[in-house]
Order: C-alpha cells, then structure tokens, then sequence
C-alpha cells in the first residue's frame, strides 16, 4: 500500500467543498424547521430554498419557477422521461435517445418500452458523437421527446447541443438533456439552447450527494412522479432536503465563478495526461473526442489488460480511479458506452477513466505517470492474450 | 470487497508465467467476458509436480489462478479433478457474490488442463472433451440486476 | 416578537443530533468516496453503507438484504405502492388503504386510480382508527395490497398493525405500513406483527432530511421505481447518499437505546397538556384517540378559531407548532384526516398540533398554558363565528 | 411569506369589533371554507364614517378585514365600491400567491355591506343582490395542487 492518496475520479463524485459545508451546517440543527411550517424557523428553511432556487436558474438561465429539486440526478433523469411519456402518450409513443446515455436515462428507457414507447438509440461514432442530421432522421409524427446528454460520464464526449436543441423546437418535440456530467464543467443556456428540461446532480460540482435538480420550462407538459405533499409546489412530494439543497447552489455558484480558471486548469492537465500516455505506452487507444470533451476527462483502453486490475494495483499505489463508469461497476457487463464507440468486448474490458478535479496538479500527473507505465507492464506479462500477441509478432517477423 | 488473502495473490501471484514444456494445457474462459484463465501442468508419475498460469482478468480471477496452481501442485491428477470453485474460494477466505465465478473459472482451467494431459497420453477419448467454456459469460452476466 | 424559541412540531420535523452530525462529517470530504467504486475510499463508503443497512435492519428485525435507502419517506411510499401495484396486477388491481393516510400515500393511491387500479379508503372512526374486521371485510379476491399507516402524522393514531398483519398474511396479500412518524416512538418488529414493507424517514427522529428507507421482506413480488445504476442491489439507482446514510442508522441506533425513556418523558408532557387544555380552555375537543397515540401528539380543535391565525400568534409567542400536518400546509384544503374523524369543516380548520420532543421540558409546557389561553380567547373575540354563538347562547338564556 | 404591513395589520388589527347601530351589515366567506369576514358601516350623507369588522379566517384574512376597514373610512359609498381586492393587497404590499382569494373576500365584503345598506335604505331591488360569495371556496381550492 501506498501513503500517496491522489483522487482522480472527479466524474464519479467529488468531495464536498468546505464553503459549501459550512453553507450547509447551520440548517442541520439551528435552521432546521420545515420549510412547509408558518412559524419563523419554517419561514427561514424556506426562504433558504428560494434562494438557492434563484441561484440554480441563473446557473442556467432558467427561472426559478422552472427549478424543480429531486433526491438525485438519477431521479431528475427518471421523472424527466416517464413524466414527459406519460404526459404526451396521447400524441405519440416514440422516443429518440443515443446509445451512450448513462444507466438512469438508458434503463429508464428499457422501462417504458416494456410499457409500451418505442425507443430509438441512436448509435454514435468513433468519438461518441451524434450528428444533428441524425436526430433529425430519427424524428417521426409520433416523436414526442429527445433525450440526449450534455457530456458523457465515460469518455467525456460532448455534444452539439444548441443545434439538436434547435431541430427539437423547429419540430415542437420536448427535448431533455442529462447535464449531470457537464454541468460546473461547460457554460448552459437553456433559452439559447432551446433544452425544455435538464437534469444536474449536485455531488459532481462539489456539492453534497443525494441532490439533484430538474429544470422544467414553463409550458412543457409532464406529469409528476413523486406524489405526496405539496411541496416543490405539488410537482415534486417529500420534505425538503433543505442542507443539501442550500448546499447544492452554494457549490453551483462557485462552480459558475471559477469555471474558466477551473476549465483552463482541467484541460491542461488532462492533454498533457493523453500525450504523456499516447508516448509512453504502446497498444493504447484514446476513447472520445480529441477536442470536444470535459476538460477533465481522460478515457484510455489498454490492450491485453483488463480494467479492474489495473484499478486494483493504481489503488494499491494510492491512486483512485475508473474503468468505465463508477455507477456501473456493480455489474460484469463492459461499458456499453465503450461498446457503442465500436470497441471489441475484450478492449472494452480494458478501459481506465482518469477524471481531473480541482485539488489535482501537476505532480499528481507527474506520479500517475511514473507509475502507470510498470503496472501495464506488468499486467501484460501475466495475460494469455499478450502471450499470444507476442508469439504472433514473432511468427510473422521470423517468417 | 476482497478479503486480504484474495489481495494478496492478487498483488503477489504465486505461479505467473509458462511452462514450455508442459504436459498439460487449459485455456478457459473468453475475452468478451472480461477474463481468460491458461493453466500449464508438469505431471509426472500421475503427480502435478509444477503449474504455473496467465491471465487475462479481473482481481479475482488473477488470485483464484493463483491459488488455483497452489492447490494443484503436489497432488495426483485424480485429486486434482476434485477441487471444486468452493475450495479454491474457500482457500481466498471467500469472495464476493458477484465474483463467484472466477472460481468456476479457476476449477474449470484445472480441469481444461488435464484433460489436455490426457488426451495427449491417449487417456481418454477426443470425443468426450467436456467443452468447459460454455456459455458461462451470458449466464452469469444475466444473473445480475434483473428485476424481479 | 418573542425571545423565547420553543419548538413543539417534532411531527413535522427534529433538528439533526450531534451525534448524528458528527457522524456525517468525514464522509462529506474525507472519506467521500462512490461506494461503486473500487478503490479504497470508495470501499470505506460501501463499508458503511453496509453497516448503516445493517443498523436498520436491526431496529426492526428484518435482515440487511431487506433494506433500501430511498431519498424520502415520500419516495419509499411511492415505491411501495407503485412497485407492488405495477408488479402484480395480473393477480388483481384492488388496493386497501385508510382515508387518514399521508398525502404521500393518499396521493399514490389516487395517481394508481387514474391508472386504472380501484381503491377502497377505509373509514375511521372518532378516534382514528380501523378495526382489523374492517380490514377483512374489504378483502376481494383482486386485492393485491394492503397498505395502512402505523400511526398518524396529524393525530397520533396508532392502529393495531399486528392483528392487520396477521389477516394479510392469512389471505397472502402484500401488506404495507407507512411508519414515518411510529419510527423511534413504537417498538416494530416486521416478522412479528407480518409487515411486508415498510416506510421510514430519518428527519423525523432527529437524523437528516432527504434520506429515508423502504424494507421489503424477502420474497415480496415489487418492480422498481427508480431505474438507472447497480445501486442497493440493483432495486434503487443513484449514487449513495453516504452522509446521509450514516446518520440516519446513527440517529435510529440512538432513538432505539433511548426509546423507554424517551417515550416516558414525552407521554408525561403529552398527558399534562391535554389535561390543561381541557382545563383552562372551554370549546376545546381532544382529537386522536386518548390512549393508542403518539407519546408527543397532542391534538385539539378551538371551535370558531381558525389554525393558521393561532400558529401565528403562537409563533409571535416565540411557540413552535402546527396546524394538521406540516407537509399540507401549502394547500388550502382543511385535513382530510379531521374530516375522517368527523370534525365539521370549520371545527377542522381550528385545529392545533403541539408534538413534544427531545429537548422539550415542563417549563414549555408552563409557557404554553401561560399563553394559549389568551390567544385563544382573543381569536374568538375577533370571530363572527363566536359572535354568533354567544348571541344564540343569550337569546336561550333569556327566553 | 406574509410582508411586515401583513403582520402588522394581523397582529395589530384595527377597527375590531361590532357597531351596534351599523347602517350596513355584510358577511361572506364560508366556515366550510376556512374564512367568514362580517364587515359593519357606519354611513352618514352617504360618506363612510365608521367601520368595523369580525372575522374568522387565516392571518391574511384578518389583515385584509382590517386594512379594507381602513381604506373605506372617510370614502363616499361610491368610491368605496371602487376598492377592488387589488388595492387591498397593494396596501398591504401584497400577499403570497395562495392568499390572494382572503383579498377578493374583503372586496366582497364591502360590497355586501354597502348593498345591506342600500336595501335597507331602498336604493336597489331587493332582487338584484348579488350573491357575492358564491362557489369561490371551491373554485379556490381547486386551482391548487393540480396536476398541469
Ligand atoms: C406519516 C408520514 N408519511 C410520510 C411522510 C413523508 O416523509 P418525507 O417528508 O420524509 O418524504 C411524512 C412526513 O412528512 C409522514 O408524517
Ligand atoms: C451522465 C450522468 N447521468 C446521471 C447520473 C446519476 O446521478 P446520481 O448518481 O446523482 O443519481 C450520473 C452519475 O452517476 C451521470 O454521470
């Protein structure tokens, strides 16, 4: 074991940031009425969420009548799509997503086709990319909702969205974006972009886990999906989380402030990272685009090696990182985004997601790179496929 | 997840490599699934005198190779046959429900390899080759999150 | 204004423990790791999350594979009259359920009507409660799910859960109990009293909001709710709420060691107040039954005054509480849960919820009746209603 | 959520009470409803001299009895028909969105005060009163917690 402790997994979760706990502390047991309550410590909780209303809609350009706080950004994902299939099933049953959708969009999907909506994934490119001539194909007159992710969680790959957004309004179908992953990372306009919903989750930007938003523009029916009380006014039940709530736009608001230094830092380290890489390692392939991706995002497949492996001897060097999407790791199925990018099973199995975060610098780089280069290595050497790689080499050189 | 014995092998394999000579030799398992087991044996007078293994795979697939080739070595190839995925994961001190099946993988690597032996000494006949690898990888990946 | 600050709206909500608190913050940016991760922060996040299931599971006697973290009592409501209902409505689509529960149930109940399941809502009787021959006598051969809160967040009504239990198990119908606010109050034991699933919600015995649990006992034929990632087994997507986790299996570990003590000392404040009131106040009925309720509940009604203008005054009296169930408040409805006990609409709207807690004391209680009195008195001097009574009282008098 | 001008007004009403020898009596609202305001006029040479009022109802309630008790004093019977439920909240610098309906109760009640007033004095038909507090409570009611 290691006394290095270097986190490069930011697109997992990331630490809460102090501010924004120390934004949090006070309505745990001072402030801690319900927000529901008349009284004054009620009104205060309250007031607390408003404000943090305010801020999640100027994040993005919303209102905050349009800011909806969920548990997750799993459950903004999951009451976007059933909410606005549900809504508009008398219009149509058809919905258009891509194939590289994180697991919360991808088996919401899988939900209502077994309840009868006709799913289209669209496939992406070699980068994770899909085209806006692609939706465009893909609309039909029963079309009644896009879905399509801001950046993807595993290689980074970001989207066109202003221009899908575009073709969803020229053709009146509700559009929906899972942000989870872009949001704090890549600048959002809703109104410019033309997205009718998009889901955040706080615990990527800094912010406490179990917080999510939905943003819902004015006007786009949809029906709820957590029933109960009135709170979130009747569209989304459950007392307020209000800590994790003040806490989610305190990091929102950082997140906004700094996010071109934040950028420009992410991005340094991340190029350097896939050249240092791409130099150093043979048999290496870089997943998602060379230049549209979070500036955080490095996504690698190694071949010959598998995945959780490596991550075991990374860990066992102190460094923290991901084969695939962390959310998934529950599962033996390789990424299916990996998949869908058109790599072989077994390259698939030997992908590493290296996420870049703020605490991060160069020297971390500098000791992931040191150290990275022998564990490859040294997994090749145990593995039957780089054997046989190597006899084949041999074969074709001495014939 | 893993307990410390499963790490252990796991960062310091016992029996990594070849032997170029062997006198038996299994590959089981499929790149698709994420994990391919090759055992190589020495037998001599019906004792697995050496064993050695690669493989491509996830933490528990290397340590169960490696205990794997412990177990084996010094015993008869009739005793060999009759370790089973719970011993090989009972030696690890157990392993998580989800990777129960590398120790499937590491019993059936066992057997692969002698049967290899076999064959090769006109033991038994081509024809009964027990086709390990079956469809284990689909079987497996469904058992997980589906609903019930 | 008041200096004073008495909080008496535990029903509502609890300000987090300490402890609870203390137990939190590492995991907010320490040990912040996914638990779907596999490197070792991650796996210290998945270690206790195990534990915290494993705390859970024990307050109730289920076993830990029984446990599932939800973001609210509201969502584990939800899911568990959705996921039972969506599940097995080939055997039937008829659902029993009171007409004093929870909006979070009442509100499911009404969104599975509109999709087609028929409910049947039990009535109450004066003091709140059903019988279990009420229960029996509404089983059909399609009825697929019982569902009957333990005791009420309005009144305090606890009803006979076990005897419930059994006819449920007697007839293999899925049976439901909302114990949001019996939690930490009422020894539960699932195996026990036949409880099939089970709702709870950490904010209200003093641990955090926007964290509660469903238990759902081995066997039990339910399809999910929220759908994306391996999380809690594949049953309940998002990433873990790790903070939030911890503290509420801390907060039920201390609400569990403590609970003799604690109910005593609140059915003491309970038992004076209702005295006193009944006492120092005419027009004044006890709502909930006077001995199967809540240790803390109080709950009465002042003929010809109105709730929010008491709370209002109570609350310039620095006296925390509420009128029928915090989580209502934003509608303008008075309680269903009075209506069912037979209150008459205007009765209903003047109703008053003081519920005791922890850090409540016999000098609240002096101060309470110190105050309640004259703000009572100076409502219905303000009062047409009262007006009216007191004419009607003289005309009799004279004649 | 209630202004200070609310609270002030809701903890500090004005004009509480009954006149005895009122010339114009009104009360709308509905117990059923949560709200009942009884509004009492002094009227003299048609001019407002006196007003009082009692009311059942929720904090907004009282403080818009009591600021429409304040605005009609000293106003022709005339001008204070022209109070609409607008300028009561404005006065009060305004009321949270649900309490709006407390409002168009205290506009009610103005005018069933002064219609009391200009039946008893034979200024209308008795036949053309406008029953003013009609289905408000329901309608009010049901404008909430709607699924859109
Ligand atoms: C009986 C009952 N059920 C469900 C709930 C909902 O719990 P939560 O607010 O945590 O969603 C509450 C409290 O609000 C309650 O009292
Ligand atoms: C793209 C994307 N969508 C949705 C989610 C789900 O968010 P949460 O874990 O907060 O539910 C994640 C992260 O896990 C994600 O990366």
């Amino acid at each position: 074991m290691s006394d290095r402790n270097i986190y490069l997994d930011h697109s997992a979760t990331t630490p809460v940031r102090p501010e924004v706990i120390e934004a949090m502390m006070p309505y745990f047991n001072q402030r801690y009425g319900n927000p529901s309550s008349i009284y004054s410590i009620g009104r205060d909780s309250k007031k607390a969420i408003e404000e943090a209303r305010q801020t999640v809609a100027g994040a993005i350009g919303a209102q905050p009548r349009e800011i909806f706080f969920t548990g997750s950004g799993t459950e903004a994902d999951n009451w976007a799509l059933k909410g606005a299939a549900l809504a508009n099933q008398q219009k149509g049953k058809h919905i258009i997503t891509t194939s590289i959708e994180h697991h919360a969009v991808l088996h919401t999907c899988q939900y209502l086709e077994r309840n009868g909506f006709e799913v289209t994934y669209l496939p992406v490119d070699i980068d994770g990319l899909i085209t806006p001539e692609q939706v465009k194909a893909a609309i039909r007159p029963d079309t009644i909702l896009i879905s399509i992710m801001f950046a993807n969680n595993e290689i980074g790959t970001i989207q066109p969205i202003a221009e899908i957004g575009k073709i969803a309004k020229e053709k009146g179908i509700i559009f929906h974006t899972d942000a989870v992953q872009a949001m704090g990372n890549v600048s959002i306009d809703v109104e410019g972009m033309n997205i009718d919903m998009l889901s955040m989750s706080a615990h990527k930007f800094y912010g406490p886990k179990g917080i999510g938003v939905l943003y819902v523009k004015k006007g786009v029916k949809q029906s709820y999906f957590i029933h109960g009380g009135a709170q979130e006014r009747g569209r989304r039940a459950g007392t307020e989380n209000v800590p994790a709530i003040v806490g989610m736009a305190k990091a929102l608001e950082i997140a906004i402030a700094n996010m071109d230094n934040y950028n420009q830092k992410l991005t340094a380290l991340r190029d350097r990272t896939i050249r240092e890489i791409e130099e150093k390692i043979p048999f290496v392939k870089l997943n998602g685009h060379r230049k549209d991706r979070l500036p955080g995002n490095v996504n690698f497949s190694f071949d010959f090696i598998e995945g959780e492996s490596l991550l075991l001897l990374l860990d066992m060097k102190g460094i923290a990182a991901s084969s695939g999407s962390a959310c998934t790791s529950g599962s033996l199925d390789p990424s299916h985004v990996l998949l869908a990018i058109g790599l072989p099973h077994e390259t698939a199995h030997g992908s590493l997601r290296i996420s870049f975060g703020e605490e991060n610098t160069d020297a971390d780089v500098d000791y992931l790179m040191e150290v990275l280069p022998g564990i490859v290595q040294r997994l090749r050497e145990m593995s039957p496929l780089y054997e046989a790689h190597c006899k084949q080499q041999e074969t074709q050189v001495t014939v | 997840m893993y307990s410390e014995k499963v790490l252990d092998h796991f960062s310091n394999p016992r029996n990594v490599g070849e032997i170029v000579d062997a006198d038996g030799v299994g590959q089981v398992g499929n790149p698709k699934c994420g994990d391919i087991m090759k055992m190589y044996l020495k037998i001599e007078d019906n004792i697995i005198v050496d064993a050695k293994f690669k493989t491509f795979g996830c933490g528990a697939a290397v340590a169960t190779s490696s205990m794997a080739t412990e177990l084996v070595k010094g015993k008869t190839v009739q005793e060999a046959l009759e370790i089973t995925n719970q011993a090989v994961a009972e030696a690890l001190d157990g392993l998580p429900p989800v990777k129960m099946h590398c120790s499937n993988l590491a019993e059936e690597a066992i057997k692969s390899a002698i049967e290899d032996y076999r064959m090769k000494n006109g033991l038994i006949d081509e024809d009964s080759s027990c086709n390990v690898c079956c469809k284990r990888c689909e079987d497996v990946h469904h058992a997980i999150d589906v609903e019930e």
